[in-house]
Order: C-alpha cells, then structure tokens, then sequence
C-alpha cells in the first residue's frame, strides 16, 4: 500500500501542480508518527503508511489559503470527510487541492471502530478497493450510556470532565469544523468567554463549541485523541448529532462539497414542540 | 466613565402605585455609571421632557435610561425627545417598569425588587450602546409597472397622475390585457371596451408613462428606491416611430394563422395589431408566422408600406434603466382544461369553448360580430350548457382554490345568451353560486328571472351525437340524473398565474405559493406589498379576483408606490446589522439566512503579508436590511452584528440580573 | 435539596418585540397577575436569541430561562421562528445531555394576542423553579461563594 | 421472441370460446407461443378483494408465482379485462409495498417476487413485432365494415395500475382493427360502463348502460362492436333480443378484436366458431369480404 | 537510611496530621498531584500535570474590591504544604521558578507565600520514562536541586536523606519508621532517550533565527497551548477581573506565548503572527534565552511536552536537527 501512495506522490510531483504534500512521517518513538510536508521527491522516501498514522492531514491546508501551487493532501476517510467539510464551509477551494484518497485500514485511534466511511469521499486519484460502508450500531453508545443517568448524575459527570479540562484549546485548533478567522474565545472584549480556569468557564466553552460544529461535525474523533486530559468531548458534538437524526432525518456530516447544515436550514413540518 | 441618568416614571399612580419609584431611584444611584437619578409624576409629559432635557445639560449626562411603560409605548417619543439634546437618541434604554412590573404584581415589595432589576439591567445595556445614525438610501422616483392590463392600466395612471415617471412593460404586442377580451362587464353590464380604452389611450397620451410593449423583463438588481432592471425590447420589425398604423400591411399579409387575441376562434394575419383598440395602434410581425422570416419568401407588407416602416432585420434590444419601485401587475391565464378533462371531449368537440371564447363570440368587434354562433358551423345554438367551476374546486385534476369571478361572468354569459337569442335556453351547472360584490347577488336573481336555469350538480361527461352535445350530469337537490341535449356548452374554467411569474419573482426576490400566485406580505394588512422592500402587487397575479377588486387593489398599489416616491431619500432604520470584514470568513451560513436577502458574499482586496488578495466577505445592504439579527446567530464568529442588540450588550443585560 | 424559606427564583426570558413582548404588554394591560420573577429581555426577533446566552444566563446565576416568540408562520420577519424551533430544539437536548434540569430551560411561542397564555406560562414556570430550588450547575465561583457567605 | 407464459381465466374456456380459438389461430399464424401456467387458479375477479384484501392479491398471486416459477424469464399475456386487473395489480402491490409481499408470500406458502410484467393482448398485438408478423397474414381485408372499438373499464383503469396512456379515448385496440382493412369510427362510449358482474344481479338498473352504449355505437355509423374482454363481450351481445323487445335497442353483432384479425388472416367459419354469436354476424362478415375481394380486383 | 515500602502511606499520614501533603494520586485514569487523603500514591512515572499548580496555580485569585463598601482585600492566604514524590525534573523545574518570580529584583508576593510554606520531598527516578531526557539536561534523576528530605528508590524501600532544616523535621517525624543501620545506596540511571546538547548550543540556536529549518521544524504544529500547560518551567500568566457590578475580584491565570491573542497589541499588531514564529520562541525560550541569561536550561527534560503534542512534535528531535545545521 505504501509504494502506491509514494508512486503516486511522485506522480503528482512530475505533473508539477502540486506544491507539498502533506503525510505522515515517523518519529522516534515507534508507536507515534507526526505530519510530513513532502516538497519534493527526496521528501517522499520518509513517506509512512501503517496503523500510527492518527493525525488528520486536512486542517493544514487551512493555514495556506492562497497558495502558488496546488497543495496535495493524503486522505484516509475521515481527512477527506475534513476535506469536503472545509470546502463546503467555503475555506478551502477545491481546485487549490490535489487529493490522494486512501482507502483506511483503521489506525490506533479508538475512534476507528465507529468509523462508517474508510473508503475517502473526495479524492483526484484512489489507492485500495473501496469497502462497502454502513453506520456502526456503536455509533451513539456513548450517548446512550450518558442519557441513561439522572440530570444530577449526568451533571456531575461532566463536572469531574470540566474540572480536568486545562483550556489548551487542542480540541479546537484540530477540528476541521472549526475553521473561524478569529474563534470567539479569542474575542475577550465582546465578553463570552473568560479567561479563568475554573469549572464554570471551562462548561462554557465545552458547550459553546459543542453546539458551534454540533450540525457540522464529521465525527473523525480528533478532538478527544489530542485532548491531554482525555476528556469525551466527542459524546458532546455525538448528542448533537443523534438529536438531528432523530428530529430532522439521518444525517452523516463531510460527504459531499456541498453540504446545508442542519441549523442553517428549516423544515416547515419539523416537529413542534414548542406550541 | 460614561455619565448615566435615570429617570423613574411615576404614570401618576399606575407605577407609583405598586412600586416605590423612590427607593428604585435610590437604588440606581449605586449602579456602576450612574451619576444621577431622580423620579417625576408624568415623565413623557411636556414638563417632564423638559426636566429631562434641563438635568442633561445640567449634569452633562451622555446616556439615559428611563423607567416607565413598555418602549412600544414611548420609545419614539423620548427619541424624538433627544434629537433636540447632545445625546444621540440611540443612547437610550427604557426599563418596563409598568406593563410588566407595577401593573402586573401586587406585593409593593418584590414589584420594588423586580423594578430595581429592571433598571439595572437597562443601565448595564446602556453603557454599550452607540450613536448610531439613519443613513438615507437615495429613491429614483421613476416606477416600473410590470404586465399591461387593467390593473397595470389603472397603477400606471394613478403613479403619473401624482406627477411620478412610469415606465409600463406589456409582453404582448398591445396593453388592455383580458378586460379588452369581454364584451360587457358585470355586474353593470356595460361595455368593456368603453370603461377600458378611454384609460388605455390616457396611457398613450399621458406624459409620465412610457409604454413599452412587446417587452419582458430580462433582470432585475439593485434594492429599493435603487432598482437597475434590463427590459428585453424584442423585435417589433415595424418601426413605430414613423408607422401611423393604416393597416394597409394588415390587410394584404397573406398567411392567416390562428388569433391568440380570438382564443383560437378567428384568424390573424402575420402582421397586425392585436385587435382593433389595440393601444398603441401599430402593427406587429410575428416571427413564428411570418414566411419571409422563416423562409425569406414572400415580404409583400416591405413593398406595400407607404412609409416603409417594415425592418425585417430588427433584433431585440436590452434596455437598463432605474427604478424606486416596481409594481407586479402581471394578471392570469385561464388553465388548459384540454388535458385535464378528457371526460368534456378533451378540446376535440368545436362547439364546447371557454369562458373567453365565448367572450369573443358575444363581442361587437369579435369573429362573429357579436352574433352568437357555434364554432362547428356557425348556426345560432338554441340550448346552452354553461358549467362552471371547471379546473376549480378541484384539487384531484385542476386547482384546489375559487376563482372567485367564474360565477358573476357565468350569470353574464347566461343573460347575454337569454338576450340575444330569443327563445335560446340556459342550463348552468353549478356547485354554488358565489355573488360576493355590490348588486351581485340581484344580478344573478336578474339572470334567474330572464330563465336561466340553475342546476346544482357536475357534468359527468359531455359526448357528440348526430350533431348535439350530450351532457350527462346530476341534479343533486333533486337526486336524479340529468341529461341535456346541448348546441353549445361554454366552461368557466380556473384562472391560473401567467406564464413566467415564477421566474419573475425569482428575479425580484418575492415568494409565489404553490399555485404560482404572489406572495403578499401580509394577507389582511399588507395585501399590496411583497416581502421586499419597493417591490408592490396589485390584480390578479396575487389571486383569482374580478375588475373592482383589481383597480381597487391597484390604486392601493399607486398609493404606496407615490408615498414611497414622494420621498427624495427613504430613511433606512440605524438598527441594521453590521459587518466586521477583519474577521468574516465568508463561509456564507448568514447569507441563506436572511429573510431579505440582504446579505450577500463579495470579494474585497486585503493585505496578507506583501500580497494583496482577494477575501471573500459578507456585505449588508441596509436598504434591504430589517433588523431581525438571524444572522447573527448564525456567525459562529459573531462578526455579524446588529446595532442597538449587539452580543456584548445582550451579554451585559443577562450578567446584570442576578448580581 | 432543602429550599431556603422566602428564596425568590430569578429567571431570565428572552422575548420578541413583536408577538410575545406586545402579548406581555397585553397582560399588563387586563391587570393579570404573574409571580414576579421573570425578567424579560426584549429582542428584535426570537431569532437574535444566541443559544450561548442561555448557556451564560445560566453561569451568571439564572435559576431559569424563557425564550419567547411568534407561533411558526406569524414571524414578523417571516422565516426567524422556523430557525429558532431547530436551533433550541437541539440545545435544550444538548444542556438536558449537560446536566441541566429540562423544566429550567422552557421555549414558548406565544403570539401577541395571547396574553393569559403568556401569564400561565409564566406563572407555571416560576411555579415550577421555585418547587426546584436554585440552580447549582453551571454558576461561576463568585456566585458560589457569595452563597456561601 | 413472441413466447408469453399464458393465463388463460375461466371463461377463455367456456362462454368465451370465440375469442380463445380465434387467439389460438391467430398466434398460430404469427408464431406467438402461449405456455399455459401449469395449475393456474381463479383471479378472483371482481369478488375475492371485495370479501378480504390479501385474499385478493394472494390468489392471483399464486398463478404469478407458479409462472415465475415455471417460466422465470417470460412475461404474463390474459386475455380477460377482469384477470389482466387482478394479476397487474398484485403484480404492482408485491413489487412496490414490502409488507404486502411479505403477506401475499406467507400466504401462497411460495416465493414471488413480480419480477415479471403483466400484459393483455391489446398490449401483445400491439407490439411492433406482432403488427409487423400479423400484417403480413392478413389475406382476405375485410373492407368497408364498420367497427365500434368497446375497451370497457378494467383493461384501461385504474391508470395507476395499469399506466394506460389515455383513458379516456384508448387508440390500442383501433391499431390493431385497422390492420384488417376495417374502418373504425369514432365514438364516445368506448369506456363506458356495460353493468360488468350486475347484469346478472341488477338487471334494470343496467340494462339502459348496455342500451346507450349500443345506441351511440349505431349512431355513429358502426355495423359491429369490438371488444377484448370476454365479460364485455357477453354482456353487450347476449340480451339483445331483450333490450330490442324493450327499448327497440338495434342489433349488431360484437367479436373478440382477435376474431376480425382471424377471419382477415382466412380462418374458416368452424375453426374459430364464428356462428356461435348470439347476433347473426355472417352476413357483414361476408359483404366486407366480397368487397375486400373486388378493391383487390381493381 | 531506609523507609520501607510498607510503612510508606503510614509516614505520609502522620504529615497530613499537621501539613496538607500533596502526593501523585492516580485519578480518573491518570497520575496528578493531589492532596493526600489517605491510600497509596502511585509512583510510576510522573504526574501528568506538573506539581508547579502547586506554587503557581492555574487561576489565582489576588484581590477583590467592592465599591459600595469602599474596600480592597488582598487573597495570599498561603498554607503550609508538603510536595512529596517530585522527581528530579520537577524539583529543577522548581529552582527555575524560584529564580525568575523571586530572584529577578520584585519578589512575587503571591509565590513567595507559597514558596515560603512549601516542603519538596524530592523522589529519585529507578524507572525514566521513554519521553524523559532530563540526564541530556544536566540533571541527575537520584539528586533534585531544591529538595528538602532526598528519597530515591532501591530494594524494598526508599533511602530518605534529610537536606535542610526543613528536611531534617520531616526525618524526625519517620523516625519510628525509619530502618537507620541500611546502607543501601540507589543504582545509577541513565534515560533511555539522550541528546548530547553541544556546548554554548544557545549561541548557535540564537544565531539560527532566520534559519529555514523553523518552516518545516513548526509546519506541523496545531498552535494550540497544550506543551505549554502540560510544561513544568512555563510560567507566563495573565491578569484579568472578574466584575460583578459594583464589585469585582482580580485574578491571575496562565496564559500561553502559543495563543494568537498573546502578543497581539493595541492596533491589531502582533510581532509573532503565525506559529512559527511561536514555537520558535517557545523552543528558544527553553534552549538558548533562559540558558543565556541564568546559565541553566529552562528545559528540564520531563517529556511532558513530547508525550501530550497532539501533533507528536519532539523538542528534543528538533534539538538534533538544529545541531546538524552549521
């Protein structure tokens, strides 16, 4: 597989569209590998494909908005659905991009096992047999499992989470759907968020960006794999989403490059709840 | 530090009644910002402003806040109050201390508690609060009036009349619309051309109006007071600046093809007016009929015109002009009923025609002079079926509404049968009779005392045998089958939207319903107004109605457009949304958002490092802008604002209640 | 959860300035009565409502909150209300998912003739808060230790 | 590839057995193969959906299973209005609505999946290939005889079901007419009412539907009915002595359309039993043929 | 002398008596710094989180004000701890601390209560992690600079050796459980990940600013703040109020060189723009500034920042590359 994926690296190179590539490369430590930006042939040979390759591709080319060259990008299924999110968010023009797809193997990410789309939605050239997909029962087990508690329960579950929470701003600064110019956490003077570190202030932000990218979130589970204190802020952005399956219809987020989001929508018969 | 004033009403007793307007005066004093409070009995009062005005300038306040009833109520009042002071009137909050507080709670206490609340939360908003200021968008004071009937007619008259320009655009080759069609209006019976050509030559003749026929709409952009819109001119192929409309062409054409205007009844040669009022009262060339532009032989109106008016390489032209605002006043169509009712013979049997058919046969200047004969073979029918509501009331084959005007000109068409053919007999079928007007329901009495006969049921099937029309029905009120040996059978069928309305709204950015009629903005109290700013509607493009109700309508129409026009600029409220294009992101989920269509993505020129590139943003157009804030709740970055509620101020209200 | 005597619940309601603000109005017009914890906030439009503010109201010290606004099809500005169904139908699941007691967080349309409606409404919910008690979930520290004093 | 599996229906075998042996002749001549579905069961026609739905579909559907079981890959030809409605509609039911397969399968104890379509014979002649085939056998044009085409109701409604283009004025059946040189009028009964089943059990109220229809037919210039449903067929023919005691009804023979087909392809009076009519027909039949002899002559 | 294994959650309790002990507790699936409150510390590896929210914590309140009732309070009510279980790179991280917020003319006042009330009893590392390479930084994992009581692991127990008065106390308290005849002496140990620093490497790291290496070294990085919050030397903070009306408290909090808004000015200036430019900072700051102005590295080798990078970035892999460059 990884020969593929090199061939056609260098390939995209020879054509000479493509200005980097974006990849994975190893580190020192064998259980980790840390994104490569591939510029040239040479950079190719440091290229690595195997089950530690965990860190999504896609938000770099968040940073390059109006590049010389076309920025080519390794996709596994959830970096393409990152692709196609951040397109039909309008920060990235598809035609700035060369797209490698890579159909996933599943990678040391416990997020893999719900995973419903190994196989890229969004690519210039595939490498590996398309699988047959279907949504993985396990995909709001979490949820469930939450909803399943009385509110003080559920309440002071959440409170250990929040007290754990550092406000390192990881979970934001990974998430493809969160592609703001200036995050409104930055904005101390309009007042919405504090700095302090206490509990309060850490639920605001949970929640805020929570229901921020609630109808847009891909579900590729990077924010709880780069969380520090390893809180479950996918069982956040989950709710959301098995809520909008259940009210207006069942939804998978990143598949195409034009995609509504629910909340930017309305449905004349959406139930009425609130008569 | 801003410098606030609060002033505690006291409404006589309504407040002071239930709340200590004292203690609530007291207690703002220790609110942050606030360096004076104090209360009066009737603060909106003459007096009272006047104690206002006099401790602004005394205590040199820059904002002030004031405790009394709903803002509803006198928000305007104490704006107007400030236009005279220092202070802009924006700088100002009113805390509802009597609709919500003092009028609704008892316990002198808690209404006190609840009130001191009140006003802190005010004062805590107020402190954000800008100056904001009206901009005024310029108004072109020239009126567009789409669709050349009588409700078209009518708007266009009323607009110039008040000394306004108004450009009316007809698609067809003359105006007059359906009304120049009939031959007697009811329910006074007279003549439709004499009530309709006077108004049609006032077109012609008046000053303000330039009428523009054999024209459609090709775009329309801008907002109100400020439309650009492109009028497809197409080609007319006569020039009608030298033409003086002898119709010496008209009557040597050659080709004969079937007359839209006759509703299929007569024919018409290629080049022609319309029909003979037709206004203006020049010729046309139809290029789908005309030999000599399918297949360049013939050209025979080129030598024969006196004047040489014929061009036969005329092409259409694109004209752009600006408008303040434009008036809908595209009119109906009658549905086709052929594919809809193959039960009343599908179109195939001659004698069984429409309402307007018939229109044209019972017409002085119709194919038939006003003699009413069968299409078949022009012999006088001695029994007449009418049925009605055909397409109407239907929702399985035609449309689920009434056409509101079938059952008038159907009673018409009955008395006008009884009385041009002596001895003829009229059965209408029906399923109610609506007479919803002045001298309505006596007319239809009228039409039953000549003789009309009534039946209250529908007409099954309508078949041919040796040369009558069978119509098999039933009488309902007498539960028994009826069959009636017709000579002619006339349907009133249902008025449906003209072609091309909806993408005539798309061009506008109006809504149409299901059906295709215009949305009006608000069905009892806006019904002239369409959910954009300048865009108006009158007449039938709204819904089925008959002539009162559309020249009613259109005077309504004139008369907004004429308050709109009569402004040279339009004040555009300052409580509009705002962008903050350094951190706009132009992901666009406001656009879809706005009910107005007031936003919209543009690309600017920014600075990124030594580049300039280009950065797509939100714009607002504040025209259009109502002030909802939709949007900005949209903007995850919150870089979409509305001023006068801006997220600070909003935040600062809710962190103030419970200190 | 022992509720002190004369505790006074506070409650926050976010109305709109054409239905529910003018139906609030109403009710003070016919002289209804209501408890006196409501506090409304007028908003152009049920659609300026941000769901963040209620996550805010709620960290300020709020015990509950309103958000009111034309019934689905009256909206003056025509389509505001349809976004404001979707959006709170999700956060009110969302901070029922956080925690937060659901009777807290009530969504009302409420048009501007319904002013006994707006009464019940009202009257129903502090009823309801003050049975519940004061809101300990989401408060920022100061509140907390002003309590504590 | 003319091959059909063939569901033949009661009456194809008793009342009907003009139109079956005329069929027969003329598939026989254009070298149409009908496979008769082994064990094919009653339609239930106009009674079985009335008393219980599932039944309804079930019955038909057993027939349809059989065929696909029997001959998975050809489509299935009825002659009769009543069973082309049935089977189609079951045919439309198992394919569209899951749950009602399911019942219709557990009640059939047998497995069908409608992967077939469900034809009547207007629809089969009027293939380009059968009109083509049957165009050139036609040896004696019976020309100048005037011809009512009669669809009656379920061969055209419901148009869900049957998709017929037009139903109000069906042109299938005067196609295939005109290939044996008759004219066919136009006429405005074509699919109206003739009592059906109730011309046994209501027989005043429906007389008069038979009578009007007969009397339009004449009043336009038709000298026979032509019809594609053996109920049709009796219910216009059998009782015209009756009607013309009572109304004075005139009399005119009605074929099977396969019938006229026959006689113009050259069958013999006995091959396809052309005296079994109620209302001498010979007459006409003979007239059109002597004429169709002489345009030849000429 | 030798504290056995056993009698070590006994020893521990009797300083709870009169102290609050600060041990690493294993909670909710991680090691952090909490106060002691009976049952055994867990003592592989290190705290996910540095013992510095100890003396520096993450929010801290300094004063409240009140303008009804026209005053101000101070809030430096700092009590007497004991830090047990701080390994070497921690302690070092401690000695870094103290020199910048006491030894650099103002004495914080708020750091020094703490530092003052504060006993560090420093545990020897027999196991280093893989990320640790505090040997490469000049520190030895059996010896912490600023340990009170030195305890380092061996056979069954642990060695205490008392370093200063304060220590000494701490010893008097084990008395009865300290097993004094043991001459055990802990192993030497080395970390399994080296980097030999080269000498004056911060002049050359000073030199290479403009050097290319920093597009690639920093393309990866996400910019979020997570190396800075996990790191035991980073001590920037930021003051902020917290206002209530008339009322108000202010408050200190850390804050990271990592986030856009740190270095943005007045006018929307920000000298430091994109993340390169930060993390270059950021790796500058702990390698060559803090090294060229008090002589010792500001990093201290724990690894912290190499396990938790989301983004897998290695300060040390960037160490060995910048030594390649001339």
């Amino acid at each position: 597989m990884i020969n593929e994926i090199k061939n056609a690296c260098l390939k995209a190179f020879e054509s000479g569209e493509v200005g980097y590539i974006i990849g994975w490369q190893a580190t020192r430590f064998a259980d980790k590998t840390t994104p490569l930006f591939m510029r040239s042939a040479e950079d190719v040979e440091k290229l690595v494909w195997n089950k530690y390759c965990v860190n999504s591709t896609a938000k770099y080319a968040l940073e390059d908005k109006y590049p010389e060259k076309k920025i080519g990008i390794i996709l596994r299924g959830c970096d393409s659905r990152a692709v196609a999110r951040m397109i039909s968010d309008k920060q990235l023009k598809r035609e700035n991009l060369y797209l490698i797809g890579v159909v996933c193997d599943g990678k040391e990410d416990p997020i893999c096992a719900t995973c419903s789309h190994k196989t890229p939605v969004i690519y210039d050239v595939l490498i590996g047999q398309p699988t047959t997909e279907e949504i993985s029962p396990e995909r709001f087990a979490e949820v469930e499992k939450i909803a399943a508690m009385t509110p003080d329960e559920r309440y002071n579950y959440w409170a250990v989470q929040y007290d754990k929470c550092i406000r390192c701003y990881a979970c934001r600064n990974v998430c493809p759907a969160c592609n703001c110019v200036e995050c409104y956490a930055d904005q101390y003077r309009t007042g919405w968020q504090g700095k302090a570190h206490n509990r309060a202030e850490n639920q605001v932000y949970g929640l805020t960006r929570a229901y921020h990218v609630g109808d847009r979130c891909i579900e590729c589970g990077q924010c709880e794999r780069v969380c520090p204190m390893n809180l479950p802020i996918m069982s956040q952005t989950r709710k959301m989403l098995k809520d909008i399956n259940d009210l207006f219809g069942p939804t998978e987020c990143g598949l195409t490059i034009e995609e509504a989001p629910v909340l930017g929508e309305y449905d004349l018969n959406d139930r009425e709840e609130f008569m | 530090m801003s410098r606030v004033g609060v002033f505690v009403c006291h409404c006589g007793t309504n407040i002071a009644q239930t709340v200590d307007v004292e203690r609530v005066a007291e207690a703002a004093k220790s609110f942050p910002g606030v360096v004076y409070s104090s209360t009066y009995k009737y603060m909106c009062s003459e007096p009272g402003q006047a104690m206002i005005k006099e401790t602004i300038e005394k205590e040199n306040l820059d904002r002030i806040v004031i405790c009394s009833c709903t803002p509803r109520m006198h928000e305007v009042t104490f704006r107007k109050m400030l236009k005279g002071t220092k202070i802009n009137p924006y700088q100002l909050e009113i805390a509802n201390i009597r609709e919500q507080c003092s009028w609704v709670h008892t316990d002198k206490e808690k209404a006190t508690e609840k009130a001191i609340n009140l006003a802190r939360m005010s004062v805590a908003k107020v402190l954000l609060n800008e100056p904001l200021h009206t901009s005024s968008i310029p108004i072109t004071k020239r009126a567009l009036v789409i669709g050349g009937g009588i409700a078209g007619i009518q708007a266009a008259l009323d607009i110039a009349d008040a000394g306004h320009e108004v450009v009316l655009v007809e698609k067809e080759s003359s105006i007059g619309g359906k009304m120049a069609m009939l031959d007697k209006t009811f329910p006074t019976l007279d003549c439709s051309a004499c009530i309709s050509t006077p108004k049609m030559v006032d077109v012609s003749q008046h000053p303000n109006i330039t009428l523009m026929t054999s024209s459609e709409i090709e775009s329309v952009g801008g907002y109100v007071g400020n439309f650009d819109v492109t009028i497809r001119q197409k080609a007319k192929y006569v020039n009608h600046d030298i033409c003086t409309g002898c119709g010496l062409c008209e009557t040597k054409c050659p080709t004969k093809v079937i007359s839209e205007f006759n509703q299929g009844l007569a024919k018409r040669p290629a080049i022609g007016k319309m029909y003979a009022q037709a206004v203006p009262a020049k010729p046309v060339i139809d290029p789908n009929a005309c030999r000599k532009l399918i297949d360049g032989k013939c050209g025979l109106c080129a030598k024969l015109c006196p004047l040489g008016c014929i061009n036969f390489e005329d092409e259409d032209k694109l004209v752009t002009e600006k408008f303040g605002a434009i008036v809908v006043a595209t009119g109906y169509q009658l549905i086709e009923w052929g594919e809809l009712y193959p039960e009343y013979g599908g179109g195939k049997y001659k004698d069984v025609i429409t309402g307007l058919q018939f229109e044209r046969l019972v017409n002085a200047s119709g194919p038939s002079e006003g003699h009413i004969l069968r299409p078949s073979d022009n012999t006088e029918p001695k029994t007449i079926v009418i049925i009605k509501c055909v397409g109407s009331r239907d929702p399985k084959k035609g449309k689920s509404y009434c056409s509101r005007a079938c059952c008038m000109y159907g009673a018409k068409h009955a008395h006008q049968i009884l009385d041009k053919i002596p001895g003829a007999k009229v059965v209408t079928f029906y399923i109610d009779v609506r007479t919803p007007g002045k001298n309505y329901e006596e007319f239809y009495d009228n039409t039953r005392h000549d003789g009309a006969i009534y039946v209250r049921g529908r007409v099954s099937k309508i078949y041919e045998e040796d040369g009558k029309l069978i119509c098999l029905g039933e009488d309902s009120l007498l539960a028994r089958k009826v069959a009636v040996k017709a000579d002619m059978v006339v349907l009133e069928t249902a008025m449906v939207p003209a072609v091309g309305i909806r993408e005539l709204a798309g061009m506008l950015g109006i809504a149409v319903d299901n059906h295709g009629w215009v949305t009006e903005a608000h069905p009892k109290l806006r019904p002239v107004e369409t959910q954009t700013g300048g865009v108006f509607l009158c007449g039938v493009c709204q819904g089925p109605k008959d002539i009162p109700d559309t020249v009613a309508q259109a005077g309504a129409a004139a008369s907004k457009v004429i308050g709109l026009l009569n402004k040279d600029s339009m004040e555009t409220s300052p409580m509009i949304s705002k962008v903050d294009e350094s951190k706009c992101a132009g992901c666009g989920f406001c656009v879809k958002m706005c009910p107005y269509k007031a936003i919209t993505l543009e690309d600017i020129d920014v600075r990124q490092g030594p580049k300039t590139v280009k950065k797509t943003v939100a714009k607002i157009n504040g025209g259009l802008c109502q002030g909802c804030g939709a949007c900005n709740v949209a903007c995850r970055t919150g870089c979409i604002e509305l001023l006068g509620f801006k997220n600070n101020q909003i935040l600062e209200e809710v962190d103030s209640l419970c200190l | 959860m022992s509720v002190k005597e004369n505790w006074e619940p506070k409650i926050l309601a976010f109305c709109c300035n054409w239905c529910t603000y003018t139906g609030a109005d109403l009710a003070g017009l016919n002289r209804m009565k209501y408890p006196e914890n409501v506090h409304v906030i007028r908003v152009p439009c049920s659609s300026r409502v941000n769901p963040q503010f209620i996550i805010r109201a709620f960290q300020k010290g709020c015990d509950g909150v309103m958000v009111c606004g034309c019934h689905p099809g009256d909206c003056h500005y025509a389509t505001g209300n349809y976004y404001t169904r979707r959006r709170f139908m999700l956060m009110k699941r969302l901070l029922e998912h956080n925690g937060i007691d659901p009777n807290r967080f009530v969504c009302r349309w409420i048009s501007g003739a319904e002013a006994a409606k707006f009464r019940d409404v009202v009257t129903q919910v502090s009823n309801q808060i003050k049975a519940m008690g004061p809101n300990e979930k989401f408060r920022e520290p100061y509140y907390l230790e002003k309590e504590a004093e | 590839m003319m091959k059909y599996s063939f569901f033949p229906g009661c009456s194809m075998g008793s009342t009907a057995k003009c139109y079956r042996l005329s069929l027969e002749y003329v598939c026989r001549q254009i070298g149409m193969d009908l496979y008769e579905i082994d064990g094919w069961n009653c339609c239930g026609a106009t009674s079985a959906h009335v008393m219980n739905e599932v039944m309804g579909l079930a019955l038909p559907a057993l027939s349809l299973a059989k065929a696909e079981k029997n001959f998975p890959h050809l489509d299935i030809a009825t002659g009769c209005a009543a069973c082309y409605s049935r089977l189609k509609t079951a045919a439309h039911h198992c394919k569209n609505d899951a749950g009602v397969r399911y019942q219709v399968e557990k009640t059939i104890g047998m497995p069908y999946e409608a992967k077939r379509e469900v034809l009547n014979f207007m629809d089969i002649f009027g293939t380009e290939e059968a009109m083509t085939a049957m165009q050139e056998k036609i040896r004696r044009p019976l020309k100048g005889l005037k011809v009512a085409c009669y669809y009656g109701c379920l061969n055209v409604r419901p148009a869900a079901i049957t998709g017929a283009p037009d139903r109000e004025n069906p042109m299938t059946m005067e196609n295939i007419i005109s290939l044996s040189g008759a004219d066919c009028i136009d006429w405005s009964f074509k699919t109206e009412c003739c009592g059906g089943a109730h011309q046994n059990d209501a027989t005043t109220e429906t007389r008069p539907l038979v009578d009007v229809i007969i009397r339009n037919a004449v009043a336009n210039g038709a000298q026979c009915i032509v019809t594609a449903c053996p109920l049709c067929n009796m219910n216009l023919e059998m009782r015209q002595k009756e009607y013309e005691r009572i109304f004075g009804t005139p009399r005119i023979p009605v074929f099977a359309f396969t019938e006229l087909i026959a006689i113009a392809m050259g069958a013999h009076w006995n091959e396809i039993a052309l005296d079994a009519h109620y209302t001498d027909a010979s007459k006409i039949i003979a007239e059109a043929i002597r004429a169709g002899k002489e345009a030849d002559v000429k | 002398m030798l504290l056995p294994k056993e009698k070590l959650s006994e020893a521990l309790g009797a300083l709870a008596a009169e102290a609050n002990v600060i041990a690493p507790v294993k909670w909710e699936g991680d090691v952090f710094f909490m106060p002691y409150k009976g049952g055994d510390v867990c003592l592989e590896g290190n705290g996910k989180l540095p013992p510095k929210d100890v003396l520096f914590p993450k929010t801290e309140k300094m004063y409240s004000y009140s303008i009804a009732k026209g005053t101000m309070t101070e809030h430096n009510d700092a009590a007497a701890t004991i830090l047990f279980g701080v390994r070497s790179c921690d302690a070092a991280s401690i000695e870094r601390l103290d020199k910048v917020f006491l030894e650099q003319g103002y004495k914080d006042g708020f750091y020094s209560a703490k530092r003052e009330g504060l006993a560090v009893i420093a545990m020897g590392c027999d196991k280093p992690m893989a990320t640790c390479f505090c040997t490469s930084m000049g520190i030895d994992p059996m010896k912490a600079e600023v340990a009170d009581v030195q305890m380092c692991p061996v056979e069954g127990g642990f060695t205490v050796e008392a370093v200063t008065e304060k220590g000494k106390e701490i010893v008097k308290k084990w008395d009865s459980l300290l097993d004094k005849k043991s001459k055990a002496k802990p192993a030497k140990v080395e970390c399994s990940l080296n980097i030999n620093v080269p000498e004056d490497f911060e002049k050359k790291l000073m030199d290479m600013f403009e050097s290319p290496i920093w597009d690639d070294v920093t393309k990866a990085c996400l910019g979020c703040a997570c190396c800075t919050y996990v790191c035991p030397t980073c001590y920037c903070f930021d003051i902020n109020q917290d206002v209530h009306g008339d009322e108000g408290t202010a408050f200190r909090c850390w804050d990271s060189c990592m986030f856009s808004d740190y270095t943005r000015m007045a006018g929307g200036h920000n000298p430091r723009p994109s993340k390169k430019e930060r993390l270059r900072n950021r790796y500058l700051h702990k390698l060559a500034y803090y090294k060229d102005r008090h002589g010792k590295y500001l990093c201290v080798g724990c690894g912290r920042c190499i396990a938790n990078c989301p983004a897998h970035l290695d300060i040390t892999a960037f160490a060995e590359k910048a030594m390649e460059v001339e």
